[in-house]
């Protein structure tokens, strides 16, 4: 692995930002931390997570589609899309990495969303190993090593260097911009881990298994009367969804700005009562139905529909934020006992 | 999608000198849904009219778009015009682009500019407006009148008349009201009782006609054809219905001290009492703050001497209950208190008085027989100041704003009848203008200045200071000889301005009828409808609505009668169909709608819903009475949801105006 | 507390006085607790929990469960009891079929500031009153409690219930925390400044609708914001007049009826100091129309439903404005 | 954007009630008493018809000035409207405030139908206090802005 000294950290961003718009995590005053265009002196959060995940870089919340110019009587379709321009992400833990070809199953998949796709082609995500997990992390479960996260390249950080070794053809290609900053290190990956493979194993979710789950076990769940007292104290609002790096859903909204329509697709949430409502009213009528759909979406039909891979990564930000506390462990734990 | 129709209206050149009509029609036309634009000199016309209606019909419009003058002015011409037509009136709107626009704005670009903005707002409404469709509610065949002073009076025999029947609440144990204790009227000097007394007996006596004496109206609710009004019969502790009128106990009264309200304190009556000798009805009342036997349980002679046995001191107020088509108002008015008005020493000489009391003085049924003597010292008066506008036309606090219209005259009657019964008497009148407008009013007053010779003196007093001798000190300023005047009189009598009675505002509230900011009540149009309140069913008679003289009063009393009895005459009427309403599977049942509405025109039912998620709910959702609802849209704001929205002025047309305008 | 809690519900349950009870079940970890209903004794020994974590407000659960049949056991904070008291106002809950028992309540700790200093891992937490020592995977953490209190605990009402059936433990007074001060100090800030300050709180917001949809006073059957019909619908802020607009709009639709129980704030993932928009418009009212607290009877007339002649007029924000 | 102050016409929506305000204005117009055509007016049965949705709504799409016109208080023709619309408007405009909106962008104020001198005065005055503020861009919607 490469190396530079974690007190030089300020000097890879400037050099990095040169090149094209780099982001990365910084803390805000209230505690939480969010990813921000890096500007000089701008210092990298050391929290887990940022408090949204980073899904937002290739799909953001809401996102201009097209527009209509109306002049007179007449409509003008406008195609607004434009090349994206280069961008890096850094710092990305393992989980919201894997978020990333969680949704690139169902958007660079026929048929191809452009718009994602644009970004996708324009981002580079240099991943950061996870050293500090907190009691709500359970990515372990899903197969995510969090000391060695996917990416373009991966940085794994302790007390006095920052390592760096690229995955991709577009990781080399950022390093190679900055390579005079760093050294050669004799660190490897696997004695990196070692010093923190203990940490993940003595987290309270560690045991936590998705065995249960998976694409073949629709009626086994969808039925279950434990649906009704689960979703009970839910509240219909949309934060585990909107927070959650994964939750891909979107609704296509018009906006008359008096000029003209300017179309866009904002993020939805399966929580809302207005959630993938049609002409006839909505299929899902109750909050047990809308719980219902999140849950049994990343356990059972993401699952059914990509090679048995789940549509959750455990990072744990839906365990952090619901309002009620209600979240997929408890989910996953209440219905596994019923079996 | 709406096939709308503009009509861009030139108003001669009103408009079309600072607007350019052809732009305005020319640019609408391009607007979404419109199907045809034109402009045209007089949309108003008999052809402008026509053109209208045949292009609805031609193109089979779904919405008409109107750029004219004010809708205040033409709104319903043109909305009868497309129902002619076959299309729903409300589904016409109005531009204004003559009073909001081309006669503000001169310059051509920019009033165009604006007019073509004011007409997208107008077509972006319309592309949201309904059809409505006005609703009916049965009249309550019966008139009720507030107020039993001449107005009151005229109004309710007019009604009577017709064939309806009437009440009339009058708080004073008798009606008559002001007129009752007026000396002489003007201009013709004919005495007001031998013209008043006669109306008031024919109400007592027609049988259409009851009278509600000595009672008040506490509570009005309903609306237009269905008033239910709670009346307060105030205990008069004699029973109406055994009392002939006699007098007797006002004679035995023991409790002969209690100024004369009748006579303005000028003497003393009893505490049971008949307040004049004409009163209608003729029914004594015990005054509860003076008598004995009601005061301290000791007395009782009354009762005694009574042949009929109608003393009944354990009377209580009772309350009566009624549903009336329709309201007029006659609460009438009251001079001015003038305590504020230091300067005149009202407060300070009996023998300076005001006009009312004056009359009174001078009445031949007042206090001394209608020899007019000086309160203080019931010696003729020599010298006699008149003073004008003592609060009216006046920019302080102290005072009126406006004209009370009726001192000009009446001084002028009272100057005139001093001079003729007292020819050894100089008349001194000061006045800022004397203003005579009205039949034979001019030559009245001539005849005063020129046959009586009273001294009309342009100025203001100044100041009026007892004397230690008894006279009066008036310092006043001839504005025309420019000179300080200085006059002994002997009897000063000030102008008092006239307000509206202090009832009127509480009575307005509970009629839910507009005020102006004197306290008289608004008409509904200054020209067009002056004796209808903007409130429907609620009509206006005398001087509550401005001040006025009698002919007038009577004048507008009869109109405010017919304009009753046409109410009277139909068993139904078309309610406003622009009321809010409520979207019950929206509304959550919180009564913030109800606590604003100031009509009570918002109830709360339980009702059974299937909900969206197909679950049976009984639900508390509001409901709107649309005959009540006035369409405010207080509660529409009130209601966080939106469930509440008003016909005609609905959210999303007041948005697609606010889009257009902005944009 | 707690014991006390279960011994009467189970009580109540047997008596048959009610059916159900709502109250806080366990969570995963230490600090959390989700709001539930439990109808036997097994589930009360089980899962019921009250300590101080359990900060939510159960009043808004109550429209729905107080239409259910049979009466149901709530257990509500004093400040709970405002928004009970409120929605009985507003006839959303049927307060014959709820028992309200209400219990003391000791500020409540917030995970989220623990959190915030760094503290991760959490496996358990202990108070002594003064100090929390928290157990972590990484060893043990100390704070002192008073930085751990939860914003809405901070400006408490007082320890006074404004409604119940009966109380366990006694009822307290009212009290002052001050807690118009963050208003007051906003206000003093020029223009710019207060504009900067909430431009960089709202565009933090996701529109999740935590705080709209936690909040007691946000009951309507369908929100304007969800209804497409509404003209202002906005599932997103797509523009940052939208985030203005839908907490503007949310704050107007409360004033007056807000009881200031601190739950939207508690619930923003992004941390924004919603209760300061609500508290402005206490303040105001307050301040021009005489001291108002909504919920603190059961059929007080809200501000904005009700005027007096002789209201001052709008210019006043003009007079009294700083700059 | 730069706007040059010189050029810059502000919008000013107007919500004038039926009965009192929009009569005055059509009065000013009898009179023929100018005032800026910036003003364009919107009528409303009352002024307690105004949704705060509504003033949201007129910034958002362009407007630099917001006023609501109505009866006096005690002159409203639905005899309480204009008093609930005084506290309305006067906890918005507190709150518009607070979050560092231009205070004066926002106005209400009572004209009688008598008061077409008021009116056109009070749309001046409004106009050229809304002209000295320049563009509303704290309240406004990027995408509704002129193209």
């Amino acid at each position: 692995m490469l190396r530079i000294s974690i007190d030089r950290l300020n000097e890879l961003f400037d050099a990095a930002a040169e090149k094209q718009t780099l982001y990365i995590p910084v803390d805000r005053e209230d505690g939480g931390a969010e990813y921000k265009k890096y500007e000089k002196g701008m210092k990298l959060s050391r929290s887990l997570n940022t408090v949204r995940s980073a899904k937002d870089f290739f799909f953001p919340q809401t996102e201009d589609l097209m527009e209509f110019r109306v002049d007179k009587k007449n409509i003008e379709v406008k195609d607004i899309r434009s090349e994206a321009e280069d961008f890096v992400i850094f710092g990305v833990k393992a989980c919201d990495v894997r978020s990333f070809s969680i949704l690139d199953k169902v958007y660079l998949s026929d048929p191809v969303d452009s718009f994602y796709k644009n970004r996708r082609n324009h981002g580079v995500v240099i991943s950061m190993a996870c050293t500090h997990p907190a009691e709500t992390c359970f990515c372990t479960a899903f197969g995510i090593d969090p000391l060695s996260p996917e990416g373009d390249a991966v940085c794994r950080m302790d007390n006095d260097y920052l390592y760096i070794s690229a995955l991709t053809d577009k990781g080399n290609a950022f390093i190679e911009q900055i390579s005079h900053l760093f050294e050669d290190s004799s660190e490897t990956e696997e004695e990196f881990g070692s010093k923190y493979r203990d940490i993940f194993s003595r987290l309270p979710l560690a045991g936590l298994s998705t065995d249960a789950f998976g694409g073949d076990k629709l009626d086994e769940y969808f039925n279950s009367d434990k649906w009704g007292e689960l979703s009970e104290s839910c509240i219909g609002c949309g934060t585990c969804t909107f927070v959650c790096p994964t939750c891909q859903c979107y609704d296509i909204k018009d906006f008359d700005t008096g000029n003209g329509i300017k179309r866009f697709r904002c993020w939805d949430s399966c929580m809302y009562s207005d959630f993938t409502k049609m002409a006839h009213g909505n299929p899902r009528l109750t909050q047990l139905e809308r719980f219902r759909q999140r849950f049994m979406h990343k356990l059972v039909y993401f699952p059914a529909c990509n090679n048995g891979e789940f549509g959750c990564v455990g990072c744990g930000r839906c365990l952090a934020r619901c309002p009620v506390s209600m979240n997929i462990v408890k989910v996953m734990k209440d219905l596994e006992v019923k079996k | 999608m709406r096939k709308i129709g503009v009509f861009v209206c030139h108003c001669g050149t009103n408009i079309a000198a600072t607007v350019d009509v052809k732009a305005v029609a020319e640019a609408l036309g391009h607007e979404p849904g419109v199907v045809v634009s034109c402009e045209y000199q007089y949309m108003c016309s008999e052809s402008g009219q026509e053109l209208i209606k045949d292009s609805i019909k031609k193109h089979g419009l779904t919405g008409v778009v109107i750029c004219s003058c004010s809708p205040r002015m033409h709104e319903n011409t043109f909305r009868k015009a497309a129902a002619s037509a076959g299309l729903n009136p409300y589904l016409v709107e109005i531009a204004n682009i003559r009073e909001q626009c081309s006669w503000i704005h001169k310059d051509i670009a920019s009033a165009t500019e604006k007019a073509i903005i004011l007409g997208k707002a107008a077509v972006a409404k319309i592309h949201l407006n309904t059809p409505l469709t006005a609703g009916e509610s049965p009249v309550a065949k019966k008139a009720l009148v507030i107020g039993g002073g001449i107005a009151g009076i005229q109004t309710a025999l007019d009604i009577a008349e017709a064939g309806f029947e009437v009440d009339i609440v009058e708080k004073k144990p008798t009606i008559g009201g002001k007129m009752a204790q007026l000396d002489k009227t003007f201009p013709t000097l004919d005495c007001a009782a031998c013209i008043l007394t006669p109306k008031m007996v024919e109400c007592a006596q027609n049988e259409k006609i009851h009278i509600y004496s000595y009672s008040e109206v506490t509570e009005v609710k309903g609306f237009v054809g269905s008033f239910n009004v709670t009346i307060k019969k105030k205990a008069r502790f004699v029973d109406e219905t055994k009392c002939t009128g006699c007098g007797l106990c006002t004679e035995k009264c023991p409790m002969k001290k209690v100024p004369n309200e009748f006579n303005m304190g000028f003497d003393n009556r009893s505490a049971v009492y008949i307040p004049f000798a004409q009163a209608v009805p003729k029914v004594a009342v015990i005054d509860p703050a003076n008598c004995m036997m009601l005061k301290t349980g000791k007395c009782g002679v009354c009762s005694k001497v009574c042949t009929v046995g109608a003393i009944d001191y354990k009377q209580q107020d009772t309350y009566i209950n009624e549903t009336y088509g329709a309201i007029v108002v006659a609460t009438g008015y009251d001079p001015i208190d003038l305590g504020k008005y230091d300067e005149f020493a009202y407060s300070q000489s009996p023998d300076v008085i005001t006009s009312l009391e004056l009359e009174r003085l001078m009445n031949a049924a007042g206090p001394d027989g209608g020899t007019l003597l000086r309160p203080s010292d019931k010696k003729h008066p020599h010298t006699i100041v008149f003073v004008q506008c003592v609060g009216s036309r006046c920019d302080d606090s102290r005072g009126k704003p406006y004209c009370s219209k009726i001192c000009c005259m009446y001084t002028a009657k009272h100057a005139m009848l001093i001079r003729e019964k007292y020819p050894d008497t100089d008349v001194y009148v000061f006045y800022i203008d004397v203003r005579t407008p009205g039949k034979n009013f001019d030559e009245f007053y001539r005849r005063a200045v020129e046959q009586y010779n009273v001294h009309y003196i342009k100025g203001m007093v100044g100041k009026v200071e007892p004397k230690a001798d008894g006279k009066l000190s008036v310092q006043a300023s001839d504005l025309i000889s420019r000179e300080q005047l200085h006059i002994d009189a002997d009897l000063v009598v000030l102008a008092a301005a006239i307000e509206p009675d202090k009832t009127a505002r509480p009575l307005a509230t509970m009629l839910t009828t507009q005020m102006d900011t004197n306290d008289f009540f608004t008409e509904a149009h200054p020209k067009l409808r002056p004796v209808e309140s903007a409130t429907a069913g609620i009509f206006l008679s005398g001087a509550c609505q401005g001040p006025k003289d009698i002919p007038e009063t009577v004048a507008q009393a009869s109109a405010a009668a017919s304009k009753a009895i046409g109410l009277l005459c139909k068993n139904s009427i078309t309610c406003n169909p622009c009321v809010a309403h409520s979207d019950e599977l929206m509304c959550n049942g919180c009564s913030s709608c109800e606590k604003v509405c100031p009509y009570g025109a918002i109830t709360y039912i339980n009702k059974e819903f299937t909900m969206p998620d197909r679950t049976v709910a009984l639900r508390r959702v509001a409901s709107v009475n649309p005959a009540v609802c006035q369409g405010c849209g207080a509660c529409t704001v009130a209601c966080p949801s939106g469930a509440m929205d008003l016909n005609g002025f609905s959210n999303s047309q007041i948005m697609a105006e606010v889009d257009a305008i902005c944009k | 507390m707690q014991e006390a809690m279960i011994k009467r519900a189970k009580e109540l349950l047997a008596e048959g006085i009610v059916n159900r009870v709502i109250g806080w079940k366990r969570g995963e970890f230490a600090y959390d607790s989700t709001p539930a209903i439990f109808e036997t004794p097994e589930e009360l020994e089980r899962d019921f929990v009250y300590d101080d974590l359990t900060a939510s407000n159960l009043s808004k659960y109550l429209i729905k469960e107080s239409r259910k049949a049979g009466k149901i056991l709530a257990f509500l904070k004093p400040c709970d009891t405002y928004s009970l008291n409120q929605l009985t106002c507003e006839h959303r809950v049927i307060r014959e079929n709820i028992h309200v028992i209400g219990i003391p309540c000791d500020p409540k700790i917030d995970a989220e500031k623990i959190k915030a200093k760094g503290i991760s891992g959490i496996l358990g937490i202990k108070n002594d009153g003064v100090d929390l020592t928290i157990d972590t995977i990484y060893g043990k953490e100390s704070m002192p409690v008073s930085e751990a209190i939860m914003e809405k605990c901070l400006s408490c009402k007082g320890k006074k219930h404004v409604t119940y059936d009966e109380l366990i433990g006694e009822d307290g007074e009212l009290c002052d925390s001050g807690r118009f001060d963050m208003v007051a100090e906003l206000e003093a800030m020029t223009a710019q400044e207060r504009y900067d300050f909430w431009r960089s709180q709202l565009s933090k917001c996701i529109r999740c609708n935590a705080c709209r949809n936690v909040c007691p006073a946000c009951t309507c059957e369908k929100c304007v914001f969800d209804n497409d019909a509404s003209g202002i619908a906005n599932k997103a802020a797509a523009d940052s007049f939208e985030e203005n607009m839908f907490h503007i709009i949310r704050a107007f639709h409360v004033a007056g009826r807000c009881t200031d129980c601190g739950e939207c704030s508690r619930v923003c993932p992004q941390n924004i100091p919603l209760h300061m928009l609500n508290r402005k418009f206490i303040k105001d009212i307050n301040e021009l129309y005489g001291t108002y607290q909504a919920g603190e009877k059961p059929d007080s007339v809200s501000p904005l439903t009700s005027y007096t002649l002789d209201d001052c007029e709008a210019s006043i924000v003009h007079e009294r404005g700083t700059e | 954007m730069q706007v040059n102050q010189k050029e810059f016409e502000p919008v000013i929506a107007a919500f004038c009630c039926n009965w009192c305000s929009y009569a005055g204005a059509d009065l000013s117009g009898t009179n023929r008493l100018s005032y800026p055509s910036n003003v364009k007016i919107i009528r409303v049965p009352c002024s307690c018809r105004v949704n705060p949705m509504f003033i949201l709504r007129a910034f958002q799409r362009g407007a630099d000035g917001v006023i609501i016109c109505g009866c006096h208080p005690g002159d409203c023709h639905y005899t309480s409207g204009n008093y609930f619309t005084r506290r309305r408007m006067t906890l918005l405009f507190s709150m518009l405030d607070y979050l560092g909106i231009e205070r004066d962008r926002t106005r209400v104020e009572w004209v009688s139908a008598a008061e077409g001198a008021k009116f056109a005065a009070t749309m001046n005055d409004f106009t050229e206090t809304v002209r000295k503020l320049g563009p509303n861009r704290r309240l406004e919607d990027l995408r509704c802005r002129k193209q």
